[in-house]
């Protein structure tokens, strides 16, 4: 009989609750990636209204994540959105204790029975960013400000560099860690030592982004975004970026789980999307960008809506000239996701 | 009244064109009173331009009260302040500088971070904005060469000994502007003795300036040396006054500080003939803490059995002595033998287990820990402590120490009293009681009868003489003469850091080791 | 003797109340401005906290580091030593018992395994606290500014390790530390997260108490916390009383290290119990260093953030409304509470 | 750009907002008070220039309300410390959370504004110097106002009779008292100056220099402000000098890293905080402590 229960269970899993959970690393209002993720929060609020909005900002990347969560369940959610990588852990304890819930991860690898994780592939817009800074570059030096030497962010470094080196073999990504998320004075100073040594265009991986591309702005050289589209705050430098756009893609988790309907769905394992659903988006041109640039843009776009291009697809080299994928080889989720070395053609070391 | 009549006729007594002149600042019939203790009872001073004018009396006589009111510290009770012959009152002490007064504190009022010269900008009331260094510089040397007074105005206080500290504080007094009248407290007890010559013919300096000055001392021979005026405070009193016209009598000011008590010798058992030296101290050189040598080479020996008797002038030395003897302060050089161990260089812990004792000056600052009980400080070295699952077993404590003869005896307070809410002299009998009770091979105590009552007095002193039976060697420490030889069986005295003696007190008289305390070394 | 300072025992219940009402009522004014209904928040951040065995599980384990950390603190303040370490020994303690659960005792079962853990975390915080106590008492630098000074070399220190060798191979690139074997985590209480680290910190709470209050040992230390002279004079060596106080002070906030991470974390990441020093200082300040005052002190604190979240939660307000309160509560506590002292 | 330039003027451009806290916070100190709280007005000044200067336009509004506000901030610690008597390394925490929480609520509609803040000015001929001129004279004008602020500061302390007595009044307040004047409105004005400046520094940081308000902006630059003043033995160009090592520490980990070196940024970040106990114990060392003796009860008598 026991089985039978736990069958029914699984059943209703995430419908019954009357609110849905959001947890955000940082400040809902960083420009960047927390941005991104609650703007979605809000579609869902508009799409369900009779659903009750939990939303928390600056939830540490620790065990502290777990009693949120709990606290959520506690105020009716059945539902949950924890949005950041270090949310995964605790999120699969979490998922442990209350099997009736739905947990929904932005990013992570690890899966559970009532746990499933999304993202998007970001990187092939990145890619594509990277295609456009490549031909904009007159000195050849990119400058990339980076947080930490986690997965998702060495991707996104090689990913650009891929993309600047398609098009311009010559040019070479500069990648500094800094070592913060989101502290605008480190990410100024970084952005002035790059543009120092000669950089013409920054771009970065970090959770707040409007600093970097306004410094960039100010001392006139380019930029290329990534969680925004900052045409309005760069109107001479910028170039292009990638930036995020959840709204569908949590509408429609949340529908599909609040009709009953989590299981068996794509979300309830590793759910990877892309350029292709909308989530990843390629963000307007500068009013600088030549035309002969965009199209060349467009046309990857196409190649890349069409599957006749991967930007990862070997071979790829590391720093060192290894090849880390092997000629032909489409690279797996797993594989990508555990990136752990800077491709050819970007200049820095991952800090130990 | 009496006073004011006396004082009048000692006017009358002056040089003529100075009894034309007013005072610069004139005090009558000043009262104050701490509690029940009057410290002040109907005095009458004044200080003309151009007269030094020094006040003499026992610790505790209340000289330096009477400045503190002078300077506007503390206010009278009763009595009268008059500056030029106008009645002014002088409290807060900006107002009495206004008034073109100036004191020179024995603890000097100096901060040790900062210049010499800053430490002068700081007195000074009128001063713009900016600091004009090269101005002040110059200022400052100008008034020191005037008095003969050396002082680097780019000094650091903390860089310079007492003496010169002594120097800026007096020309800080100098300097601020329309000062008239200068109040010295104590200003020679921390001098060397070359000091003291340099800094008496700076007073004759000043007298010459046209200044009035005010000068406490315990030294005669300063008094006879430079005063114009002499008044003897005992016991807040005026009880004496005169002026050099009628001459100073050495021993007739001794007597009138000393006063007519009799040293009562009454209680005095000799000790046992069959002396054992218990403490040997050998070629023993000690440092204060401004780190000038205060003790040199000195040699002296504590027997078991008797009393030896420390006599000084405050700040001879008698403090880093005790300190050293009981490991609180290393010596430079020299050895303690007890009983042919060599302690030099043992922690305290050491020295108390080899059963040396020592009662402090100043309970307060180094006995006293805040929030314990008088039981609990009992234990602190005193009565031995029997342990209880971890803890001191304090019933036992308890009734141990409500058992001690020495408690019952000192009537120390109840067990469960707070030590830092008791009266100093509960302290006191605290302290003692404590020290008795280990009865240790050596005791040293720091003016045992501070603070006490007569009848308590007496009763420590007779315990100090029944340790004495018990074979106990003892090292009083007093600048109470009378207290000294009514207890010691031999008295050493430690002056220009030397030890003189020992003498036999029977065989002394007080006047003459008072005349080797006041003078010095030159005996 | 510091204890009876404290303005607990110089308040009467009744002004204490008035004071806990005051601050609820100037903070639900503040928050009826903002838009929010202060009844149900003040109601829900109460269902949150101490209305079910949740709630309460989850107040106890987040009152656990701050009760050690505060302990960390207030055992040298009894030697009249102000340590500001316990955020840099929970790091060591944390980092040191990490090292000792992958490398040293991954398979131990753990009737050996955990005390061995929590003694390799009390000995990371106490080394951390040895780097001050020589400090002190070879070369007299003043202890607090170390302490505080070393809080943030340990922070990087952690960083260095986590990034480097202590990297989990297993965790995708990402800092975490390699997961702790099951054998050494923490028993808990079914259903809640609460662990035997509340129960160890309440344990130290009440030695250090008995210690201090009751035994021939926290007499001394007594003695020389009020007045070093006197000890000297009563044969106490202080300065090795100095140091040795340090370093169980360093010992317990790497117990609360080695806690945070076994209990709650399973594996060790930068960010683990950062923050938490900080507020043990301030617990232990606001309960006069008083080892079991300390206790209600740190369920305060641990309250107002797990209510924290509910607070923000139901208000719809911005998360640093959490902060707000905190700050207000412990601005008004320490401007009341007057004690002599700088 | 050379190495040395690049990493010297990245050092002043990241340093200067610190500078500002540790230059006022000398003037804090030396009167007696530690104001960990430094923090809290820091990120006030930040939020309240930033506000400012996106209503007004004027970024000079923006520097003066934002001194003002780290003032209002300070004002809070120095009534909590020297009227009530608390504890002063607890109550400047409590003010550093209350000061994040504050801000980063209120701050919270203005994290997506754009300023026109002050911009770099090369100063004419300065400016042209090789090598010096690119490390000190292409900066906006709140840097400059901080080099000529640490002579004015020093001036002041050292030069002027106020600065004596604030400094007596950290050593021996006492004497200051005997003198006749109230050594606890003279630590009001030093803890409300600090905060002033500390304020201006977090302005410096959100107006001039990274032109954003992010809640929580300064990162613990407040704290670091304070300690540099330990570091600094109370010397305001010491202090300065703390805010450009500090600074050059975070230029160095970029400037390696741009140039491919292979190295721990977390080795390097502990930089600033060892030199500092280094200083220490070499000061201990000449057997003259220069803590004011105010500081040294606060932080305690062992
Ligand atoms: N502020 C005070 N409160 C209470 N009693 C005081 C105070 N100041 C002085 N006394 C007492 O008044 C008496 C006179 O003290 P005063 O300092 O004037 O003596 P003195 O003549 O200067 O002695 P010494 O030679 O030791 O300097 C002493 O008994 C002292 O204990
Ligand atoms: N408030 C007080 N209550 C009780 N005793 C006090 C008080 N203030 C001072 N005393 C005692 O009075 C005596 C003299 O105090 P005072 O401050 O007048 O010193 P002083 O006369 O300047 O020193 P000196 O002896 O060097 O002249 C000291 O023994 C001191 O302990
Ligand atoms: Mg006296
Ligand atoms: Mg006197």
């Amino acid at each position: 009989s026991s089985s039978i229960s736990a069958g029914e269970v699984k059943s209703n899993m995430g419908v019954g609750g009357d609110a849905i959970g959001f947890l955000f690393v940082g400040p809902r209002d960083d420009y960047g990636y927390n941005q991104a993720a609650y703007n979605g929060s809000e579609a869902v609020k508009e799409a369900f209204p009779f659903m009750k909005l939990l939303r928390v900002e600056n939830v540490p990347e620790t065990a502290e994540a777990e009693r949120v969560m709990e606290e959520m369940i506690r105020s009716g959610a059945k539902v949950i959105f924890p949005t950041s990588y270090g949310h995964l852990d605790p999120a699969l304890e979490v998922a442990k204790r209350h099997r009736d819930v739905v947990f929904l991860h932005q990013g992570g690898l690890k899966t559970a029975e009532n746990l499933g994780t999304y993202f998007s592939n970001i990187f092939e817009v990145i890619y594509l960013s990277g295609v456009a800074a490549g031909k904009m570059t007159k000195t050849n030096k990119l400058g990339f400000i980076a947080s930490f030497p986690i997965p998702q962010v060495l991707l996104n470094i090689n990913a650009y560099t891929l993309g600047v080196r398609s098009v311009n073999p010559d040019a070479n990504v500069i990648a500094v860690f800094n070592g913060s998320w989101c502290d605008p004075g480190k990410q100024a100073s970084a952005a002035n030592t790059l543009i120092d040594q000669g950089c013409d265009v920054l771009t970065q991986h970090q959770d707040c982004t409007k600093t970097i591309i306004e410094t960039a702005e100010r001392r006139g050289v380019m930029s290329s975004g990534y969680h925004c589209d900052a045409l309005e705050i760069a109107p001479e430098g910028w170039i292009t970026g990638a930036y995020w756009n959840w709204d569908d893609l949590y509408v429609n988790m949340c529908d599909v789980i609040l009709n009953g309907e989590f299981k068996g769905s794509p979300y309830d394992g590793r759910f990877r999307t892309g350029i292709h659903e909308g989530v990843a988006k390629l963000a307007r041109f500068g009013k600088n960008v030549p035309d002969d640039v965009k199209k060349l843009v467009k046309e990857k776009q196409k190649e890349i809506l069409d599957y006749k291009f991967y930007p990862f697809t070997g071979p790829v080299r590391d720093q060192s000239g290894t090849v880390r994928i092997e000629p032909g080889v489409v690279p797996t989720v797993t594989e990508l996701e555990t990136t752990d070395y800077l491709v050819e053609g970007s200049i820095g070391n991952i800090p130990k | 009244m009496r006073n004011a009549l006396k004082l009048n006729t000692t006017v009358g007594d002056t040089v003529k064109n100075e009894s034309m002149t007013t005072p610069l600042l004139e005090a009558r019939g000043i009262t104050i009173r701490f509690g029940d203790l009057v410290a002040n009872d109907k005095v009458n001073i004044s200080v003309k331009a151009g007269q030094i004018h020094a006040i003499l009396g026992e610790n505790g006589a209340g000289k330096s009260t009477l400045m503190k009111i002078l300077y506007g510290v503390y206010k009278q009770d009763e009595g009268t302040t008059f500056v030029a012959g106008e009645p002014a009152t002088l409290h807060p002490p900006a107002r009495a500088k206004s008034y073109g007064i100036g004191m020179v504190f024995q603890d000097f009022r100096l901060v040790p971070a900062l210049t010499v010269l800053e430490n002068i900008v700081l007195a000074m009331p009128r001063l713009g904005f900016w600091l004009n260094r090269k101005n002040l510089h110059d200022q400052i040397l100008e008034t020191a060469a005037r008095y003969h007074i050396m002082v680097d105005p780019d000094a650091y206080i903390w860089q310079l000994d007492l003496g010169q500290r002594q120097r800026v504080e007096i020309i800080k007094v100098l300097i601020a502007c329309d000062t008239r009248v200068i109040i010295f407290d104590e200003p020679t007890s921390v001098l060397t003795p070359q000091e003291v010559e340099s800094f008496l013919a700076m007073l004759k300096k000043l007298r010459t300036g046209g200044y009035g000055i005010l000068l406490i001392t315990h030294k005669i021979g300063e008094v006879i040396n430079c005063a114009d005026y002499v008044t003897v405070l005992r016991e807040g009193r005026v009880t004496y006054h005169a002026g050099r016209k009628n001459g100073f009598k050495e021993n007739e000011l001794v007597k009138q500080m000393i006063g007519e008590k009799e040293i009562s010798t009454v209680n005095k058992t000799k000790g046992r003939d069959s002396k054992k030296i218990v403490l040997r101290v050998e070629n023993f050189t000690v440092k204060c803490d401004k780190g000038r040598k205060i003790l040199q080479e000195i040699n002296f020996t504590l027997k078991s059995g008797e009393i030896t008797g420390i006599a000084g002038i405050s700040g001879n030395g008698q403090r880093e002595l005790v300190e050293a003897l009981f490991g609180l302060r290393t010596p430079v050089s020299g050895n303690i033998f007890l009983e042919n161990i060599n302690l030099v260089g043992s922690h305290p812990k050491k020295f108390l287990e080899s059963g040396i004792v020592y009662v402090p000056e100043d309970l307060i600052d180094e006995q006293v820990v805040p929030g314990l009980s008088i039981l609990e400080h009992m234990i602190l070295g005193g009565i031995p402590v029997t342990s209880k699952r971890f803890n001191v077993d304090w019933r036992k404590a308890h009734f141990d120490m409500v058992g001690l003869e020495e408690v019952q005896r000192l009537g120390v307070a109840s067990p469960e009293r707070r030590v830092d809410q008791l009266s100093g002299g509960n302290v006191q009998r605290m302290v003692l009681a404590r020290a008795m009770a280990r009865i240790p091979k050596v005791l040293l105590v720091s003016y045992p009868s501070k603070g006490l009552d007569i009848f308590t007095v007496r009763t420590v002193h007779g315990m100090l003489f029944s340790l004495k039976e018990k074979g106990v060697a003892i090292l009083v420490i007093s600048e109470d003469l009378t207290e000294l030889f009514s207890l010691s069986d031999t008295l050493i005295v430690l002056a220009n850091q030397r030890v003189h003696g020992p003498h036999d007190p029977d065989e002394t008289h007080p006047h003459a080791i008072g005349q080797i305390m006041l003078k010095g070394g030159e005996e | 003797m510091l204890a009876k300072r404290v303005f607990f025992n110089k308040y009467s219940i009744g002004t204490k109340i008035t004071m806990a009402l005051g601050i609820c009522i100037v903070y639900g004014v503040f928050l009826y401005t903002q838009g929010a209904n202060p009844f149900l928040i003040y109601y829900e951040m109460f269902q949150a906290t101490f209305g079910n065995v949740y709630g309460i599980g989850e107040v106890a384990i987040k009152a656990t580091p701050f009760i050690l950390t505060a302990l960390a603190v207030a055992i040298p303040a009894r030697v009249g030593l102000i340590s500001v370490g316990g955020e840099g020994q929970l790091a060591c303690g944390a980092l040191s018992s990490t090292f000792a659960a992958v490398y040293i005792f991954k398979d131990m079962p753990s009737f050996i395994g955990i005390p061995m853990l929590l003694l390799a975390g009390a000995l990371g915080g106490a080394l951390w606290a040895v780097v001050p106590g020589i400090l002190k008492i070879v070369a007299r630098v003043n202890e607090t500014i170390t302490t505080l000074l070393l809080n943030y070399v340990a922070f990087f220190l952690v960083g260095y390790f986590i990034y480097g060798i202590l990297k989990s191979p297993d965790a995708y690139g990402w800092p975490f530390s390699p997961r702790f074997s099951d054998s050494l985590r923490l028993p808990t209480l079914e259903g809640t997260r609460i662990h035997i680290g509340i129960l160890i910190a309440v344990a130290v709470a009440i030695i250090v108490w008995y210690v201090t209050m009751y035994t021939h040992l926290g007499f001394r230390m007594r003695v020389v916390g009020g007045n070093v002279k006197a000890a000297k004079h009563s044969g106490i060596i202080v300065e090795r009383m100095q140091f040795v106080t340090l370093i169980v002070g360093g010992a317990v906030g790497g117990l609360a290290g080695i806690i945070e991470v076994s209990g709650i974390e399973g594996h060790l990441r930068p960010m683990t119990g950062v923050g938490y020093g900080y507020i043990g200082f301030l617990v232990a300040w606001m309960a006069g260093n008083h080892p079991l005052l300390i206790i209600p002190f740190a369920i305060l604190l641990a309250a107002i953030s797990v209510g924290g979240n509910a607070l923000e939660m139901h208000s719809g307000l911005n998360s640093s409304i959490v902060l707000i309160l905190m700050g207000f509560i412990l601005i008004v506590i320490l401007a009341i509470g007057k004690r002599g002292g700088k | 750009m050379i190495f040395v330039t690049e990493v010297l003027t990245n050092a002043i451009r990241a340093g200067t907002a610190v500078g500002y806290v540790s230059v006022g916070e000398v003037i804090g100190q030396r009167s007696g008070v530690i104001n960990l709280g430094a923090e809290g007005s820091m990120l006030a000044g930040a939020l309240t220039a930033f506000a400012l200067t996106a209503w007004t336009g004027n970024p000079w509004y923006g520097v003066m309300c934002g001194g003002i506000s780290g003032a209002l901030m300070s004002l809070i610690h120095a009534f909590v410390v020297i009227t009530r008597n608390a504890n002063q390394l607890a109550t400047g925490l409590a003010i550093m959370f209350f000061g994040q929480g504050i801000t980063a609520y209120f701050g919270s509609s203005y994290v997506n504004l754009q300023i026109s803040g002050f911009e770099p000015i090369a100063l004419p001929f300065l400016s042209d110097i090789p090598i010096i001129g690119s490390i000190f004279f292409h900066h906006d004008i709140l840097t400059y106002l901080s080099m000529l602020m640490v002579p004015l500061v020093w001036v002041f302390l050292f030069s002027t009779k106020w600065g004596v007595i604030l400094r007596a009044t950290g050593e021996r307040d006492e004497v200051v008292y005997a003198h006749g004047k109230s050594p606890n409105c003279i630590r009001y004005m030093a803890v409300v100056v600090g905060g002033f400046f500390a304020g201006v520094g977090g302005a410096q940081l959100s107006i001039a220099f990274s032109h954003s308000w992010m809640e929580n902006i300064t990162q613990g630059r407040g704290l670091i402000g304070v300690i540099l003043v330990i570091f600094a033995s109370w010397r305001p160009e010491r202090a300065m000098l703390g805010a450009y090592l500090f600074g050059g520490s975070q230029a160095l980990i970029v400037s390696l890293q741009g140039r491919g070196y292979n190295f721990s940024s977390f080795l390097l970040f502990m930089i600033p905080y060892i030199l500092t106990i280094v200083v220490l114990v070499m000061v201990e060392r000449t057997g003259w402590n220069p803590m004011p003796e105010a500081l040294k009860k606060v932080f305690g008598r062992g």
